[in-house]
């Protein structure tokens, strides 16, 4: 329940503080002799060409993608995992098994598809 | 102990309607994104006031571990501080305005007074009970695994469509 | 002082009506698709907290299949917006309302 | 445990520290390592043996000019590093030293470990964007592509460990190992193909050895912190030395049985005094932290003889091998649990 | 609840659902098969014969028992099978309409039908959902199937463009019916409709009711009635032709058969009639008149769609048995009708862009150039029209009529009316079909195709079909039956 989790808060505050602490004297300290050619972002010596936000290619974006669907399967798996042991105690191993065989053989073909239909190829 | 649930209601409840505010006005999309972030965090605060912790897990894993990558992802791959916006005719803004503000006092009347039909607040652990894993897991395998196995479909159908419709040259 | 279910709905209620307002009044494609998210995360602190108070699981079970929804549709959503940005950046991008009254 | 809150602080605060200085002392031993591995000494300056090298280093960076780069986005630019070093000292909050003796102990503890790995992807991302240059972008979105989909093979990987013992919680996990002398019940034993993907999918969210391709030097100019400077630079460093000694006290929770002294019954029958002594604490304590030495060893030690991965072989081992056999090994462990039982 | 009879019910349950298993298996083999023989051309072969079985066991389960399976979350035979084969007898008749269609526009492209297959795995679910959680899960898969299937084939730049505005509307109203469900879920404590009825206070809290209105949103955007029918006209525009015929049918008879249950069985009061009696007027109207102004066929199609959602809704304001069971006869005569007409435009299309710059005109004398187009284009239109020896007559009588019955005349009125006005479109068509002279340089003269013999097939069997529901009463006795 919640009062489980404040140690877990504070320990984030506590992270935290020190975090900005850090920053923060290094901040104070160190010098602030900025010049514009100091501050240009660096490209190995060159003159940085182009705006550096431009388009990069769809392949992250299918990553992700990928990436969420089956992040959303495993959190379904959860539940079972935990549960198994129940389920079994209960004689229904099976029954569970079967459900969860079917709804991991749909996201192993999503997976399938993905790989050959060139979702995944980082030529 | 310091941090009773009403104080962490109240902390949760008013900066997660911060960061909704933040997400609508911020001119950036990846600031509004940042936003939308801290709003989830919230939101899994207040699952874990309600004690369904394991919700409350999952919002930070699923959504905000996962959703609001892709999110950011595209913002980043797009660039899309200048994105064109989608043009609205203006006489479209009014009606929307009256809408929502309708919307609001009605929604906020019937939440604020209408609810005595629900006896008191559940009982610590009966709450927690209600909201563990085994609970959740016993129910989502045999009650509900048909619509189990159709989200299974969905989510395939989601993957092969996301796949075709992004990698199709432009036209 | 308690918290009661009411805070929760009026809540909840409050986090829909921005949502709602954000979808009609930004004009920016991401941002639509962020405030449809919104939405759909205060309809789920609405049903996590009926599904507490009236002690019964479904509500619960139903947020898990929110989420999943809206995992697909935030794919197929950014997938559609990449398939018209990534031709339109190049396109004179005036051509987006194309089909009249 | 249940203390007041004041006392979950100081140990919070006691433990933060001691992930600091073990970060130091990780920092100076790779160095050593490595010097001894390429048959030199390392560095042997400054105090005895060198030692405090490491702590020469952390004055240098705070005296070090702070560079943000133009039409960067100053607050993100810092917020990036600070996320990292938080979620860092957070994930050590989770795990058990001794038995009782953990900070937060929750029913779901392990899913929360896995929660933070996936926002760390946030800082990468976002050191890569706010730099505002082509080499940190692609960079950062590189890294974080990578973590995320080694998280995925984490992810099932915990899975089958939960599957044995059936409970999300840590202690519950460390504890169920406890049986046949408290060294073959370990989950190694019962899980061996889940105990290397979890090791290599580690190494590849931390983004170490084989898998440090986006920070590579002669890859991307450095990676997302190219446009980094001072103590910024030295928080992302801290960020992955804290990372992998708190990734090798998960390994060892999971799979080499945490605490647990490896004779402990035959142990404690011999002296029944010591069933639940504070020695018995502080033995504990030592065996967890010798275990996450030896851990960290192997990822210093795997550092230094594995070639690195190229982009697209790190990307399709993750996607078309891990993944696959992560599936299929949750599935192998369920079906033998079935079979047993 | 004990472990050890979780699934003693499931192999029973699976009997009965079998359409449901059908397809659904037949969309994951299309997708196996898809990804290792791209393009194969047996692909439509294997999604017709999937969706045929599932047709033949859902009508063979029509005359038996109302039944419950999977915990009470799907409803099967009656009324449900009813339902179900309507869906997949469109999806039949929509799969062998797209293979000739698909592969003339050159987007020839797998996916379509595993796509197709899983949108009727989301109707047949919406359709005969009886848990709240289920008709979600059911619509939303169905909804995203088909945002996918409008985005897919990009001829043009219109169809990204306007599969995304149906995405985002549809995600919004997905939003509304989401809060509709919280709140009823609430209000009653259960997610079971069946259930819900008898645990709802005396005329229901303020929060029952509001939960029912947005829940009715979400109804009437998915059927597309009129406020909230902006996105019908791009989206039928920009979506492939034969896509859209399934997309206008299929979907509006799965989100009526779930909305009419909610009605049927979980409402207490009859308030609701005035409401939607309200709706079924502005519906109507608005379809029909803007339909007037329309110089694109397949925009005009759209609104004419958008008017047919206003006569069911008349069928649904009556609250009576007699009203539903009208409404789902006019269903049946509708989705014959429509799919009837988009296969016809389906196959008239030259200008490269799936009929979305196509006007009216350039279809002069296509009549005479095409007979058989011409003629089944010509019954489509007079029984959407509602002429009486055609199934469009009976099937506009079996909704007023109930409407007169429960004392809604002036709704019958406003029907009748509007229908008059919508002949003049419909038989404008006609006109220029046929009386028009072909002007040399338009499409119609330059058309040299031969129509591809499945589609000529769909075509006249569509044609028998609605002669056939004109005149015998069978069908209207059969939907009678259910309520």
């Amino acid at each position: 329940m919640l009062s489980d989790f404040t140690p877990l808060f504070i320990q984030l505050l506590i992270a935290i503080g020190l975090s900005f602490t850090l920053l923060k004297a290094a901040a104070l300290i160190g010098p602030k002799r900025a010049n514009t050619i100091k501050l240009t972002s660096y490209e190995s010596g060159m003159d940085p060409i182009g705006s550096a936000r431009d388009r990069y290619s769809v392949k992250f974006y299918l990553v992700a993608m990928i990436f969420i669907v089956f992040d959303v399967e495993v959190v379904f798996l959860y539940p079972w995992a935990v549960t198994f042991s129940e389920f079994l105690d209960a004689g229904v191993g099976l029954g569970v098994l079967s459900v969860v065989f079917l709804f991991v053989i749909i996201l192993a073909i999503g997976l399938l598809y993905d790989i050959k239909k060139g979702g995944l190829e980082f030529d | 102990m310091l941090m009773t649930a009403p104080i962490m209601f109240f902390v949760f409840a008013i900066v997660a309607l911060a960061a909704a505010l933040g997400m609508l006005l911020s001119k950036n999309p990846v600031s509004s994104a940042l936003w939308l972030i801290l709003n989830l965090f919230c939101v899994a605060g207040l699952y874990l006031t309600l004690n369904a912790e394991f919700i409350a897990v999952i919002q930070v894993l699923v959504y905000a571990g996962a959703i609001m990558v892709l999110f950011v992802f595209v913002i980043m791959l797009l660039n899309l501080a200048e994105l064109p916006d989608l043009k609205k005719v203006e006489w479209r803004r009014i009606i929307a305005f009256t809408m929502g503000m309708g919307l609001l006092s009605m929604l906020t009347f019937i939440s604020a007074n209408a609810l005595d039909m629900l006896p008191n607040p559940p009982s610590l652990a009966a709450a927690a009970e209600n909201g563990s894993v085994t609970n959740l897991g016993k129910a989502l395998f045999t009650v509900y695994a048909m619509p189990l196995e159709i989200i299974g479909i969905l989510l395939l159908a989601a993957t092969i469509g996301a796949v075709v419709i992004a990698k199709r040259k432009p036209v | 002082m308690e918290i009661t279910l009411n805070w929760y709905l009026t809540l909840s209620a409050l986090l829909f009506t921005m949502g709602v307002l954000g979808f009609l009044f930004r004009r920016n494609a991401i941002m639509m698709l962020m405030c449809v998210e919104l939405m759909l995360n205060s309809v789920n602190i609405t049903l996590v907290a009926f599904s507490q108070y009236l002690g019964d699981v479904s509500g619960q079970i139903l947020v898990f299949f929110v989420m999943s929804v809206a995992a697909a549709e935030a794919a197929v959503g950014l997938a559609l917006i990449i398939a018209i940005f990534r031709g339109k950046l190049t396109v004179d991008v005036t051509k987006i309302n194309l089909f009249k009254y | 445990m249940d203390l007041a809150w004041y006392w979950t602080a100081l140990i919070a605060f006691v433990i933060i520290n001691f992930l600091l200085i073990s970060a130091s002392v990780l920092v100076y031993a790779e160095r050593k390592v490595s010097g001894y591995m390429q048959n030199r000494p390392g560095p042997n300056r400054v105090g005895p043996f060198g030692f405090l090298q490491p702590f020469a280093d952390v004055v240098k960076l705070v005296f070090k000019e702070n560079i943000v780069p133009t039409l960067a986005n100053p607050f993100v630019h810092s917020l990036a590093p600070m996320m990292m070093v938080v979620i860092a000292m957070a994930a050590g909050a989770l795990i058990p030293f001794a038995r009782g003796v953990v900070i937060a102990d929750m029913d779901v503890s392990i899913l929360v470990l896995l929660a933070l790995t996936s926002i760390s992807v946030y800082g990468v991302t976002l050191a890569g964007w706010s730099s505002n240059s082509k080499y940190s972008l692609l960079g950062g979105l590189r890294s974080s592509a990578q973590m995320i989909s080694y998280e995925l093979s984490m992810g099932l990987a915990v899975l089958s460990v939960v599957l044995i013992s059936s409970s999300l919680n840590m202690v519950t996990i460390v504890e169920d190992q406890a049986g046949g002398f408290g060294l073959f019940a370990w989950n190694v034993f019962r899980n061996p193909v889940g105990c290397i993907l979890f090791i290599v999918t580690a190494f590849a969210e931390t983004n170490r050895a084989p898998f440090d391709l986006p920070e590579a030097e002669q890859e991307l100019v450095g990676g997302y912190h190219t446009e980094y400077s001072g103590m910024k630079f030295g928080m992302f460093f801290l960020a992955e030395y804290v990372n992998f000694f708190v990734a090798s006290f998960v390994i060892v929770t999971l799979f080499f049985g945490g605490y647990l002294l490896p004779f402990e019954s035959v142990i404690v029958a011999q002296f029944p005094a010591l069933a639940d002594s504070y020695l018995l604490m502080a033995l504990q304590v030592l065996t967890v932290i010798l275990k996450a030495g030896f851990f960290a060893y192997v990822f210093i030690w795997v550092r230094w003889t594995l070639p690195r991965f190229k982009y697209t072989q790190l990307m399709t081992l993750g996607w078309k091998y891990l993944l696959p056999l992560a599936l299929v090994n949750a599935l192998v462990v369920a079906v033998v649990l079935a079979i047993l039982h | 609840m004990d472990l050890s009879q979780a699934y003693a019910s499931m192999t029973g349950d699976l009997a009965n659902t079998m359409s449901l298993l059908i397809v659904a298996l037949a969309g994951l083999a299309l997708v196996v098969f898809d990804a290792f023989k791209n393009r194969h051309a047996a692909t439509p072969w294997i999604a017709g014969l999937a969706l045929t079985a599932g047709f033949v066991f859902e009508v063979s389960r029509i005359g038996s028992a109302e039944g419950m399976a999977y915990y009470n979350m799907l409803r099967t035979g009656g009324s449900a099978a009813f339902v179900n084969a309507l869906v997949l007898g469109s999806g039949v008749l929509s799969v062998i309409l797209t293979a000739p269609y698909l592969k003339r526009i050159g987007h020839n492209i797998g996916e379509a039908y595993s796509m197709i297959l899983f949108a009727t795995v989301g109707m047949l679910v919406l359709g005969s959902a009886n848990n709240l959680v289920t008709v979600f899960v059911g619509l939303e898969t169905m909804s995203i199937c088909l945002y996918i299937l409008t985005g897919f084939i990009r001829s043009g730049p219109g169809s990204t463009e306007s599969a995304f505005k149906y995405f985002l509307l549809g995600a919004f109203s997905t939003g509304f019916f989401l809060y509709g469900i919280a709140l009823l879920y609430g209000a009653t404590g259960t997610m079971d409709i069946s259930a819900m009825r008898d645990t709802v206070a005396d005329g229901g809290s303020i929060v029952f009711w509001a939960g029912v209105a947005m829940l009715l949103v979400g109804f009437l955007f998915k059927v597309s009635a009129a406020p909230f029918h902006m996105w019908t006209p791009d989206v039928y525009q920009g979506a492939p032709t034969t896509i859209t015929g399934f997309m206008s049918t299929a979907s509006k008879t799965a989100a009526f058969a779930s909305l009419i249950l909610i009605l049927n069985v979980a409402l207490p009061g009859e308030r609701w009639s005035e409401v939607l009696a309200v709706f079924a007027v502005i519906t109507m109207v608005l379809g029909n008149v803007i339909a007037l102004s329309q110089s694109n066929i397949k925009r005009m199609l759209a609104y004419s769609s958008i008017a047919h959602a206003g006569y069911i809704l008349v069928g649904l304001a009556a609250g009576s048995a007699d009203g539903y069971s009208g409404a789902l006869f006019y269903l049946m005569v509708y989705t014959i009708m429509n799919i009837g007409a988009f296969g016809v435009i389906a196959l008239l299309e030259w200008d490269k862009k799936e009929g979305s710059e196509q006007t009216l005109d350039s279809l002069a004398g296509i009549g005479y150039k095409k007979p058989l187009l011409g003629w089944t284009m010509a019954v489509f239109m007079f029984s959407l029209a509602g002429f009486p020896p055609l199934g469009g007559f009976l099937g506009k009588w079996a909704v007023f009529a109930p409407a007169v019955e429960a004392g809604y005349v002036w709704l019958a009125i406003v029907g009748v009316l509007t229908s008059a006005v919508s002949a003049y479109y419909y038989l404008r068509v006609l006109v220029v079909f046929f009386m028009k002279p072909e002007d040399a340089q338009s499409g119609a003269a330059a058309t040299n195709f031969v129509i591809p013999k499945s589609s000529a097939a769909v075509l006249i069997f569509c044609v028998v079909l609605l002669f056939l529901l004109g005149v015998t009463t069978y069908a209207i006795e059969l939907t009678g039956s259910f309520f």
